[in-house]
């Protein structure tokens, strides 16, 4: 991926979005059968369960030129594994803390639920988090650059 | 009261004498003033290296694991901290290490006092009751050990042995009223932007030597991320990014599972301030989840568990 | 070889005509230890200091240093070697230790047989001006293995401090011209040379591990098999804090960084300490724990790079000893062969 | 002086898969142009590096003989980050090689003599190379008798099996292959490659011996030939580690003070 050096014209956000296969994907399924608009900055990568998600994988998105990341899962209780989205809960409640304490800007990173009944609510997510990140402008912070 | 080094020496004897245990893991005297290193001890006769001085700094708990012999280890409070979340990572059985609990002062951060000295160099050290003697060329001075603990040392309120098949000596007192993540609290306080200046400044020092993986008793994954070449999580440089995500994950790893023993930040040869990060990370997991590491057997480690009304406002 | 002086209160001023002419790295304080860093004003330069945390080798032998770089999807192999920097430097302060462990590098990356050109580059393109300790450290052992507080092994020029003035001495056709050309080089009185003397007498003196090092390769030629290696790993944490801070550890990895489509191929540090060192693809490691790790990196260093090169790559400057977090230390270690 | 550190960019003309298991598959690596060609001197026995830009680079033995202008061979088993990236690419792509490197077989020991080449599994790949190396008509008349003991675990992992059925109706050369279990139609002998040595035993009388397999074959086999009263001098092994340079610096290689390189 290219990365802009700073917010220039014509630069677009670029968002890593982690789905659970189950809800949040299925969710993003009905959005596009439903023909919710939403801005087309994200890219989708689907996962087993929102738990599936490393901290790594969202730590080298960002290396890699991602301006924002979501990870999504279903709401709790609808976990198709029962318990995932709760595990994953503790564990990107303790990232979610600690990025913010190293100074990563508030608004990289986003944690939701999403369920497959959730079309409309997916398309309205993308769209704010694509803007929240606009705002931001192109990631700066983890960043790989040569040295 | 008999001398703490003479206790853990008749302990270690009669352990091995009995052939209750087949391995001491203690200290000896180092070569160096104010070090002690580890020691390995299997024969009566070699109980006699065995010490106890305020420089038993190292975690022993860190040689633990992928023992199958029966093993005695000395251990002061932070230690026995560990053994706890090993035993419950299933990485040692409990009946398989016999725990000689030493009640500790808190260990001397030999940088700090030679911060203070400013580049003169001790060539002697001896612990005293009015505190630690230092003699170089040219000068003796006798300074407060208090100052001059390890961090986690002056914070740590649990300085006793939490679980312990024998203690050496008497329980001391516990710190009191000490706010142990004042230092958190400070950074927090700060401005991202100087958060995230002073974050990485201190990994630049980062030479990758993976001191602070090696000496923490929990870091004992079979592959770690950094080595796995399928897939290459970061890569082998000193390239900022790479260095920041390996301290970021590694620390995040511990969540949970860190007692704030400071083998991490005592191992870096660079000086980073390791223990900024681990310290926070076990913050968050206290008030998160209510959990802290290796004070019993019995809570769940809060990563293997939830409860269903963890705190969500993050998640959107 | 030629001896002059310069006077304590000429050194800035000389460092700063250095400074017009060379890139100059020297000592500086950085985050509470000292390093040796490029300087901009000769007032930048520490003098009193014991030795820098991290060897210099690292100017000579990054930690991570560009073979070359290569743009991807391209025909060919696309590959683009580095150019090298033009302008001469100087090393200045480095520790006698320091300096012989550049001769010992010598033998690796700039010998008759193969010159690295990375190496050799940055390697002929500098001046080395060396400070004589004075004031050895209690961890110091550079008189066991072949070195000394005021030896010149890789000098171009050694200063030695005599209170108000450093004696310089003209190791090489180099330092001399230095000398020559710099005014702030005065002719040296008798009395400085006596000076001289007991001062590095003194400073001799004042190094106290002495170990018979001579007879390490020959004890260690029957020792593979010892019993000893059984143990001497036992406290060892398999981290590389001895040998990245070792200034003659020179051991490394090579790999490729690529970033969108252009990469580089970089060598990197490595160290005899990680499993990974020689772990194959296959899963089999030749040295699977840390006995044979161990017993690698003694042997490296007192064994065959004698037997390979005629000299122990270790200059006794004492890092790893101050360094290990578990204070294993090597002193112990060469005593306890000797003992064997 | 050229910089050993700069691969040379070569084509993959052909690829074929050698095993059952199509883990192994030979690249045939053509030179882009002469000059990189005729500096590219090697002999029987010696590797070189190949490199897939971005993946990185690892040793691999030549395959080839010199004997076979234009070309050189590597046989690459799928195990790792560079073979797995080797196995992807398909033929015509360009691969980086820096090489000759390493130590060639002690051939101008081996003239006059007889020769037993002893391979086990995927290790034949040197072999190959030298046993290429002396069948060709310039060279055949330079050394004496050559047997062949070539084992590998199933009958499928086999190399070379089109030329080995060539060189097994050759009348000088005596090849034994073997499998440590065989299935149906196989013809060879079974069992491992030590024993079949002792069932062979090649005379030792003015005679080399050369070992190319894994250290588990190594082991076994050195006490047989010495067994067959071979001298140590005259059983030459060749070693793998895991390298990185090839060029005797990177010091990860090395059994005692000899860099495997």
């Amino acid at each position: 991926m290219q990365q802009p050096d700073e917010k220039v014209d014509g630069w677009e956000p670029k968002i890593i979005a982690f789905l659970c296969n189950w809800c949040s994907y299925a969710g993003a399924d009905l959005a596009g059968v439903s023909r919710f608009q939403y801005p087309p900055n994200t890219r989708i990568i689907r996962v087993p369960c929102s738990s599936r998600i490393s901290p790594l994988l969202i730590l080298k998105s960002l290396q890699r030129g991602a301006d924002g990341v979501l990870v999504s899962g279903c709401h709790p209780d609808d976990c198709h594994y029962l318990s995932g989205n709760y595990v994953a809960r503790r564990k990107f409640a303790i990232l979610n803390n600690l990025l913010e304490y190293l100074g990563i800007e508030k608004g990289r990173v986003h944690f939701a639920w999403v369920s497959a009944a959730e079309g409309k609510r997916f398309a309205e997510l993308i769209t704010e988090i694509t803007e929240e990140v606009r705002v931001l402008g192109p990631a700066k912070e983890l960043v790989k650059k040569q040295d | 009261m008999p001398d703490t080094s003479v206790m853990i020496r008749d302990t270690a004897k009669k352990l091995l004498d009995e052939k209750r245990v087949d391995l001491i893991i203690g200290f000896e005297k180092g070569t160096l003033p104010l070090r002690s290193t580890p020691c390995f001890v299997r024969t009566s006769q070699e109980t006699e290296k065995l010490i106890w001085n305020a420089s038993c700094e190292n975690n022993l708990a860190r040689y633990l694991r992928g023992r199958k012999e029966k093993v005695g280890i000395v251990a002061k409070g932070c230690d026995t901290r560990s053994i706890i979340s090993l035993i419950k990572e299933k990485q040692v059985a409990r009946e398989q290490v016999f725990i000689i609990g030493v009640p500790c002062h808190g260990m001397i951060d030999r940088r700090k006092i030679e911060a203070k000295l400013d580049g003169k160099e001790i060539l002697e050290a001896d612990e005293v009751t009015e505190g630690v003697i230092l003699k170089g060329s040219g000068f003796t001075e006798i300074v407060d050990k208090a100052e001059f603990l390890h961090n986690s040392c002056s914070t740590c309120s649990y300085r006793n042995p939490v679980i312990y098949d024998a203690l050496i000596g008497d329980k001391v007192e516990e710190n009191r009223g000490i706010d142990e993540y004042g230092e958190v609290k400070e950074f927090e306080a700060q401005s991202a932007d100087k958060r995230w200046h002073s974050f990485t400044n201190e990994i630049s020092k980062c030479i990758r030597c993976y001191a602070c993986r090696n000496a923490c008793p929990l870091c004992y994954c079979q592959e770690c991320f950094v080595d796995s070449s399928q897939p290459q999580w970061i890569g082998k440089t000193t390239n900022l990014s790479d260095t920041s995500i390996f301290h970021i994950v590694r620390v995040f790893h511990t969540a949970g599972r860190c007692v704030d023993c400071g083998a991490c930040d005592r191992a870096c040869p660079m000086g980073i301030d390791i223990r900024k990060l681990t310290k926070k990370i076990e913050k968050d997991v206290k008030e998160l989840f209510h959990y802290q590491a290796g004070i019993n057997l019995e809570d769940v480690p809060p990563l293997a568990a939830f409860s269903l009304d963890d705190p969500q406002q993050f998640v959107r | 070889m030629k001896e002059v002086k310069i006077a304590k209160n000429e050194l800035v001023s000389f460092l700063d005509s250095l400074i017009s002419e060379y890139k100059v790295f020297a000592p500086v304080k950085r985050d509470g230890f000292v390093a040796f860093q490029e300087i901009h004003s000769g007032s930048d330069a520490l003098l009193d200091y014991v030795n820098s945390k991290k060897p210099p080798k690292e100017i000579f032998l990054p930690q991570s240093e560009v073979l070359f770089s290569y743009h991807l999807g391209g025909e060919g192999l696309g590959i683009e070697e580095p150019s090298f920097e033009d302008k001469q430097t100087v090393i200045f302060g480095i520790r006698p230790c320091d300096a012989r462990s550049l001769v010992i590098l010598d033998n690796i990356f700039n010998s008759q047989e193969y010159k690295d050109v990375y190496y050799t580059d940055k390697r002929e393109k500098t001046l080395v001006i060396a400070i004589g300790c004075n004031q050895p450290s209690s961890t110091c052992f550079c008189t066991s293995v072949g070195g000394g507080p005021f030896s010149s092994d890789g000098s171009d020029l050694l200063l030695i401090d005599i209170d108000q003035e450093y004696v310089a001495q003209a190791v090489t056709d180099k330092g001399e011209k230095l000398v020559t050309k710099h005014s702030q080089f005065r002719e040296v009185e008798r009395r400085s040379l006596s000076l001289m003397q007991k001062v590095t007498q003194r400073a001799g003196a004042l190094i106290r591990t002495k170990i018979e090092t001579g007879a390490i390769a020959e004890k260690l030629a029957v020792m593979f098999d010892d019993a000893f290696w059984d143990w001497l790993h036992e406290k060892c944490l398999g981290c590389a804090v001895c040998t990245y801070l070792c200034p003659t550890c020179h051991c490394f990895d090579i790999a490729d960084e690529t970033l969108d489509q252009t990469g580089r191929r970089v060598r990197i540090w490595d160290t005899c300490a990680f499993p990974l060192f020689t772990l194959e693809a296959s899963g089999v490691n030749p040295r699977p724990t840390g006995k044979e790790r161990m017993r690698q990196r003694v042997m490296h260093k007192f064994k065959y790079f004698v037997d390979n090169h005629n000299v122990a790559a270790c200059v006794g400057c004492g890092r790893c000893i101050k360094e290990c977090p578990v204070n294993l230390d090597i002193r112990a270690v060469l005593n306890s062969i000797l003992n064997r | 002086m050229k910089n050993p550190y700069i691969p040379i960019a070569m084509r993959a003309e052909k690829i074929v898969i050698e095993t059952d298991d199509k883990n192994i598959k030979t690249f045939s690596l053509s030179f882009l142009n002469k000059a990189e060609e005729s500096s590219f001197n090697y002999l029987p026995g010696q590797f070189a590096q190949l490199s897939v830009l971005g993946e990185g680079e690892a040793p691999f033995g030549i395959a080839s003989s010199p004997t076979q202008p234009g070309a050189l061979d590597f046989t690459v088993n799928e195990i790792g980050v560079l073979t797995t990236a080797l196995h992807n690419l398909e033929e015509g792509a360009i691969i980086g090689v820096r090489g000759p490197l390493g130590n060639c077989f002690p051939i101008e020991l081996f003239k006059g003599k007889n020769i037993a080449i002893v391979g086990g599994g995927f290790a034949f790949t040197t072999l190959r190379s030298l046993l290429k190396y002396i069948l060709h008509q310039e060279n055949r008349s330079k050394f004496g008798n050559v047997t062949v003991i070539y084992g590998a675990r199933r009958p499928g992992l086999l190399l070379y099996k089109d030329e080995f059925k060539q060189w097994e109706v050759r009348p000088e050369l005596d090849v034994y292959l073997t499998v440590d279990k065989a299935d149906e139609g196989w013809r060879g002998k079974v069992g491992v490659v030590p024993n079949v040595i002792k069932e062979v035993a090649p005379s030792p009388e003015d005679a080399y011996a050369v070992v190319c397999g894994s250290p588990i074959m190594i082991k076994f086999t050195l006490p047989v030939l010495i067994r067959l009263r071979f001298p140590p001098q005259r059983i030459i092994l060749s070693l793998e580690m895991k390298m990185k340079c090839g060029i005797g610096k990177c010091g990860r290689c090395n059994i005692g003070n000899k860099y495997v390189c």
